[in-house]
């Protein structure tokens, strides 16, 4: 793997030029991921918090029209929606984030192929950042990350001293990315990463995610499930703010009288209404089945069936729990 | 917090209460909810700063209604409860979602509490709802337990935001607030989390006709966030809920927040205050003012 | 279209006692008011959700005018007291939220009222011709409409008009 | 870049109104290149939508053994359901299918048929039926057993008197007691216990079972009785689909995906998955 160093300044003037090539520039603030348009502005810092939001809405929005209709009397008119093809860098992804598109690959790919979740990670540039923050809620360590991990970044930033990043170049994008920009880059030296790299305090690991899968599978039903379910309120932020969580709804809206679009929008397996069949019947009609359906998806189905465990370890549903659900701690308990 | 674990005990063993809706400990700057069914683990409940979570909530939801069935009887439901939270369970009630006689409130007095979890208490880090807030023991209350000490004085950041707002012109403030809707992700954590929203399906969940769209684009949002903050005015009991849950950071308060000070200009009510007075939206007044028509 | 030929599109929700039979008795006394105005018939001012309200703004609607019987005269004793709190907390919020007080106006008229009901219906008109079209919401609406604006054109004879929709 | 998500355009030809509530539309794609190579297998499913109501899951009610024509039913419960009875002759509706997998027939050339359906869900049956009648001769005995809450609730009363009068398939009607009206002459029963009346043998035979849980609940162990294997019963589960395509996360229960490794199921895997259909 290729490895060069590029100094603070550099980075500032490189994010310049990727701005006025005409790029989307994306990089972490508080909340969520922000779009750009000063690079002086980007603040790297490796011990900052996760933004509360990941950045799947760039790949995956929150809201986007699939297609768009024109009703006539009897008749209908298609026209497709296209993506928007600019090419779009993320920059100072945490590893937990980076790896989210690996993971999404699979569902949006096995069979029917997204085309728009596709193609716009196809004009994705993804750069992470080493990760130096770490509290309670942290657990990429559990799910086969880790702070340092490369996994799904087309370039790795890695801080080696004040003034200097190394940049591991991980994939061919990424390579052929910064050919363009050649001249911020200097050659590396991998042993002064490496050194940075293991300094990193690395979250401990809370659970064996083989032992949760084999768990769950015996544990259907579970007292805990109805324990959780009296707590959470049914809302979904937490699988809003989840870098995998992906599914999504289908509603048409109309514009005008004639006119209007068919949507794809985020929806959530914790609201009731989520299963609910149009003759009143709903299988999963208490929260703690949805609840089990949350973690049952994440740890046990999505392994089954595309060898990857929907879960990046970022913490962010605990995070933003109005009600303090961690969890961590719920799986980390999934063991006799 | 000994007082509270023997009186929760008590209540318990003596069957009193089914369950005691509580705090428990996390670590030493953060608690979360627990539902308390046994007098053993009564021992768990705690009151502090760090008791952020309006409990009211969950008394109506149906699963935890069921609890305080038992054997053919119902029994009480325990609540620790903020003075503040004391104020939703009022609106409850006036809004005939619970009876008094079906739950017990044990009512904490109360100097604050903190914006977040893991912060230390002091004036800088009093959540925003507690700055303007004035009541510090309970309004009713079954048992009243806890210290009474002074609240830390600060200036109130929402009411300063909502005057910075006020002064904008129509179109800045208009941009203002869709650029801040705008984040919305339509998780309805503000729904969730708020005691006072307990329709058993929201009109946003409604498809035939759909009234508020269900697409977090602009108008979607816009529409959702102006039925939120219309259904709560005059109700909101200003427990800050809403903007806590808040993924996305919008500030939910300052809607609120505006609208509780139009309940008190306007029909000088403030929600959750009296079980005796009928709610505000929910009856009438031959004598409100007529100005607004023509 | 140029702001000179600009006509506001102004929907008013009625109560079906007194403002509707209001408008009513304008017509057969041959009073003229606008036609910018497109009368929504409801049972009670009461009855009036602000959904409706939020709808007719996304639609393309440049004012609102909700109105119904005077205090003590409703049909149903006291729709309108329930909707006179209501709508003052609405209107408080709309204004709040950026819309001009003139984009939602509120009268009561009753049913003898014609002349009245033509005197409300010009001043909404006129008020809202003063402020121009509604754009600020319009924008919300041009989210994803105007990225992608080459729809296909449908045949003529195809074409459903605003009338035969449902 | 190609949008999965885009239906075909097909015109209604003809609605047939079943029951108060049950239509069945005929549909004719549009697109002529399509509809020419546009082929099914017994079982699948498509979405049907009503522009500016969103789409709705129902299976392929016609054979694909008789191609020119797509023939859907459909009770009407929800927002897409109210905007198609809305519909008229002529319309123009979305269609995206087939999705899904389908009845093994081919597998179980050689073998009697013993169909059992109650109510609407007799639709999804109704395609096996007409594909193993139009291959008739590689199948032995056929049994249609089929009930309904009520007479007026009977779908398909056209296609049941045909069967009817055919010689080598045997057809029993039933609906459930107090349903009957003067002139029934079918039977009086719930669908468990008319089979469990009727006893079809169990030996080299399948069963294709299709209704309200409650039906299926209550089959299944008359079935056991009778001494079908596990493997033997086939039934389509219906959970709410929104994509069809294993993508919305909503039809997941357990390691499948309904839309994508269902909706067809024989009862030892339906026996594997977590009771939430």
């Amino acid at each position: 793997m290729d490895e060069k160093i590029i100094s603070k300044q550099n980075l500032v003037n490189f994010c310049k030029d990727i701005v006025a090539n005409g790029h989307n520039l994306l990089a972490p603030g508080k909340t969520e991921y922000n779009l750009i348009q000063d690079p002086s502005e980007i603040v790297l810092d490796t011990k900052s918090k996760p933004t509360k939001a990941s950045y799947k809405t760039f790949v995956f929005p929150k809201a986007e029209p699939i297609l768009y209709y024109k009703r006539g009397k009897n008749d209908v008119v298609m026209l497709d929606a296209k993506v928007d093809e600019k090419k779009t860098v993320i920059f100072g992804a945490k590893p937990c984030d980076t790896n989210s598109f690996n993971i999404l690959n699979k569902i949006f790919n096995w069979d029917y192929k997204d085309d728009f979740y596709n193609e716009r990670v196809k004009n994705f540039i993804v750069i992470g950042l080493m990760c130096e923050y770490s509290d309670r809620y942290c657990f990429c360590t559990s799910v086969g990350s880790s702070p340092v991990s490369e996994k799904g970044s087309d370039l790795f930033l890695v801080p080696i001293d004040e003034n200097n990043y190394a940049v591991r170049i991980v994939t061919d994008k990424g390579k052929e990315f910064i050919g363009a920009y050649s001249k911020y880059f200097t050659e590396g030296a991998p042993e002064k990463s490496k050194a940075a790299e293991e300094k990193v305090k690395q979250p401990e690991v809370a659970f064996d995610s083989k032992q949760v899968h084999e768990w769950l599978g015996k544990n259907f039903e579970h007292p805990k499930w109805d324990g959780v379910g009296d707590l959470c309120l049914s809302c979904a932020q937490c699988a809003f703010v989840c870098p995998v969580c992906h599914c999504f709804d289908l509603v048409d809206e109309d514009y005008s009288y004639t006119e209007g679009r068919r949507m794809k929008n985020w929806d959530g397996c914790q609201f009731g209404h989520f299963t609910l069949h149009a003759s009143g019947h709903n299988p999963r009609d208490i929260q703690g089945k949805r609840y089990r359906q949350r973690i049952n998806h994440k740890f046990k189905y999505y392994v089954d069936k595309f060898d990857e465990i929907l879960c990046t370890g970022c913490g962010r549903c605990s995070r933003g729990c109005a009600v303090s659900i961690d969890i961590k701690e719920i799986v980390a308990n999934c063991t006799d | 917090m000994e007082e509270l674990k023997k009186l929760a005990k008590e209540l318990l063993e003596n069957k009193t209460v089914a369950a005691v809706i509580g705090y428990q400990q996390v670590d030493d700057k953060r608690t979360k909810p627990i539902i308390v069914t046994t007098p053993e683990d009564a021992s768990k409940l705690v009151f502090n700063e760090y008791c952020l979570n309006n409990l009211a909530v969950y008394l109506t939801k149906a699963r935890i209604k069921n609890l305080a069935k038992q054997n053919g009887t119902t029994l009480k439901l325990g609540i620790v409860a903020k003075p503040c939270d004391i104020h939703a369970i009022v609106a409850l009630i006036q809004e005939s979602q619970l009876k008094r006689e079906d739950v017990y409130i044990i009512g904490m007095n109360c100097h604050g509490v903190v914006k977040d979890y893991g912060m230390d208490f002091s004036g800088e880090t009093l959540a925003t709802k507690c700055t303007p807030c004035d009541s510090h023991k309970p309004l009713y209350s079954d048992s009243n337990l806890g210290e009474v000490k002074d609240t830390p004085k600060v200036s109130d950041e929402v009411l300063e935001k909502i005057q910075a707002v006020e002064k904008m012109s129509h179109k800045e403030r208009f941009e203002y607030f869709k650029k801040e809707f705008d984040k919305c992700i339509k998780c309805y954590a503000c729904r969730a989390a708020c005691p006072l929203c307990y329709c058993q399906r929201c009109i946003t969940d409604k498809t035939v006709p759909r009234w508020v769209e269900s697409s977090p684009h602009s108008r979607g949002n816009f529409s959702w966030n102006v039925v939120r903050a219309f259904h709560l005015s005059g109700r909101c009991i200003g427990c800050g809920e809403c903007e806590r849950a808040c993924p996305m950071d919008i500030p939910l308060s300052l809607l609120n927040r505006r609208m509780t000070e139009t309940a008190k200009q306007a029909f000088a009510y403030v929600s959750g205050r009296s079980l005796d007075t009928p709610t505000l939206v929910g009856s009438y007044d031959v004598k409100d003012s007529d100005e607004l028509f023509m | 279209m140029s702001d000179k030929n600009w006509e506001p599109k102004i929907v008013a929700f009625v109560c079906n006692w007194c403002t509707y039979t209001g408008a009513d008795l304008a017509g057969t006394s041959r009073l003229k008011y606008p036609t910018n105005v497109k009368l929504i018939r409801v049972m009670c001012s009461g009855g009036i959700d602000p959904v409706f309200i939020l709808k007719a703004f996304e639609r393309g609607a440049d004012g609102i005018l909700v109105s119904g019987c005077h205090p003590n005269d409703c049909h149903y004793n006291a729709g309108n007291f329930h909707a006179r709190r209501r709508w003052t907390f609405f209107d408080e919020l709309l204004e709040y939220l950026g819309v001009e007080k003139g984009r939602l106006q509120f009268s009561w008229v009753s049913a003898s009222e014609g002349k009245k009901f033509v005197d409300v219906v010009s001043k909404v008109v006129n008020d809202v011709k003063e402020m121009g079209p509604f754009k600020s919401y319009d924008e919300l609406n041009s989210e994803f409409m105007t990225k992608f604006p080459d729809m296909p054109e449908i045949d003529k004879n195809m074409i459903i008009k605003e009338e035969e929709a449902v | 870049m190609e949008n999965i998500y885009k239906p075909y355009l097909a015109e209604i030809t003809e609605i047939i109104d079943e029951t108060p509530d049950t239509k069945t539309f005929k549909l004719r794609l549009k697109d002529a290149e399509v509809a020419k190579s546009f082929n099914f297998k017994a079982g699948q499913f498509a979405e049907y939508g009503v522009f500016g109501d969103g789409e709705s899951t129902f299976c392929i009610a016609s054979s694909p053994t008789r191609p020119d024509v797509i023939e859907c039913s459909f009770k009407v419960y929800g927002k897409v359901t109210q905007a198609l009875r809305r519909l008229n002759e002529g319309d123009t509706i979305g269609f995206r299918g087939p999705y899904g997998n389908w009845f093994p027939l081919e597998e179980q050339k050689g073998k009697n048929v013993l169909f059992i359906a109650g109510g609407i869900g007799l639709a999804p049956v109704r395609c096996v039926i007409d594909n193993v009648l139009d291959w008739r001769k590689d199948y032995k005995d056929i049994t249609i057993v089929y009930g309904a809450r009520s007479v007026s609730d009977l779908v398909y009363k056209y296609k049941l008197k045909e069967w009817q009068e055919m010689s080598d398939v045997k057809t029993v009607i039933t609906v459930d007691p107090g349903g009957e009206t003067d002139g029934w002459t079918g039977e009086v029963g719930f669908v468990p216990t008319v089979v469990e009346k009727l006893a079809p043998k169990a030996e080299n035979t399948i069963a294709v079972i299709c209704g309200p849980p409650v039906m299926i609940k209550f089959t299944i162990p008359v079935l056991k009785k009778l001494g079908f294997k596990d493997e033997d019963i086939f039934t389509t589960l219906e959970n709410r689909m929104k994509c069809g395509l294993g993508k919305c996360g909503r039809c997941n229960i357990g390691n499948v995906y309904v839309c994508k490794d269902g909706p067809v199921f024989n009862y030892a895997q339906m026996k594997e998955l977590p009771e939430e259909f």
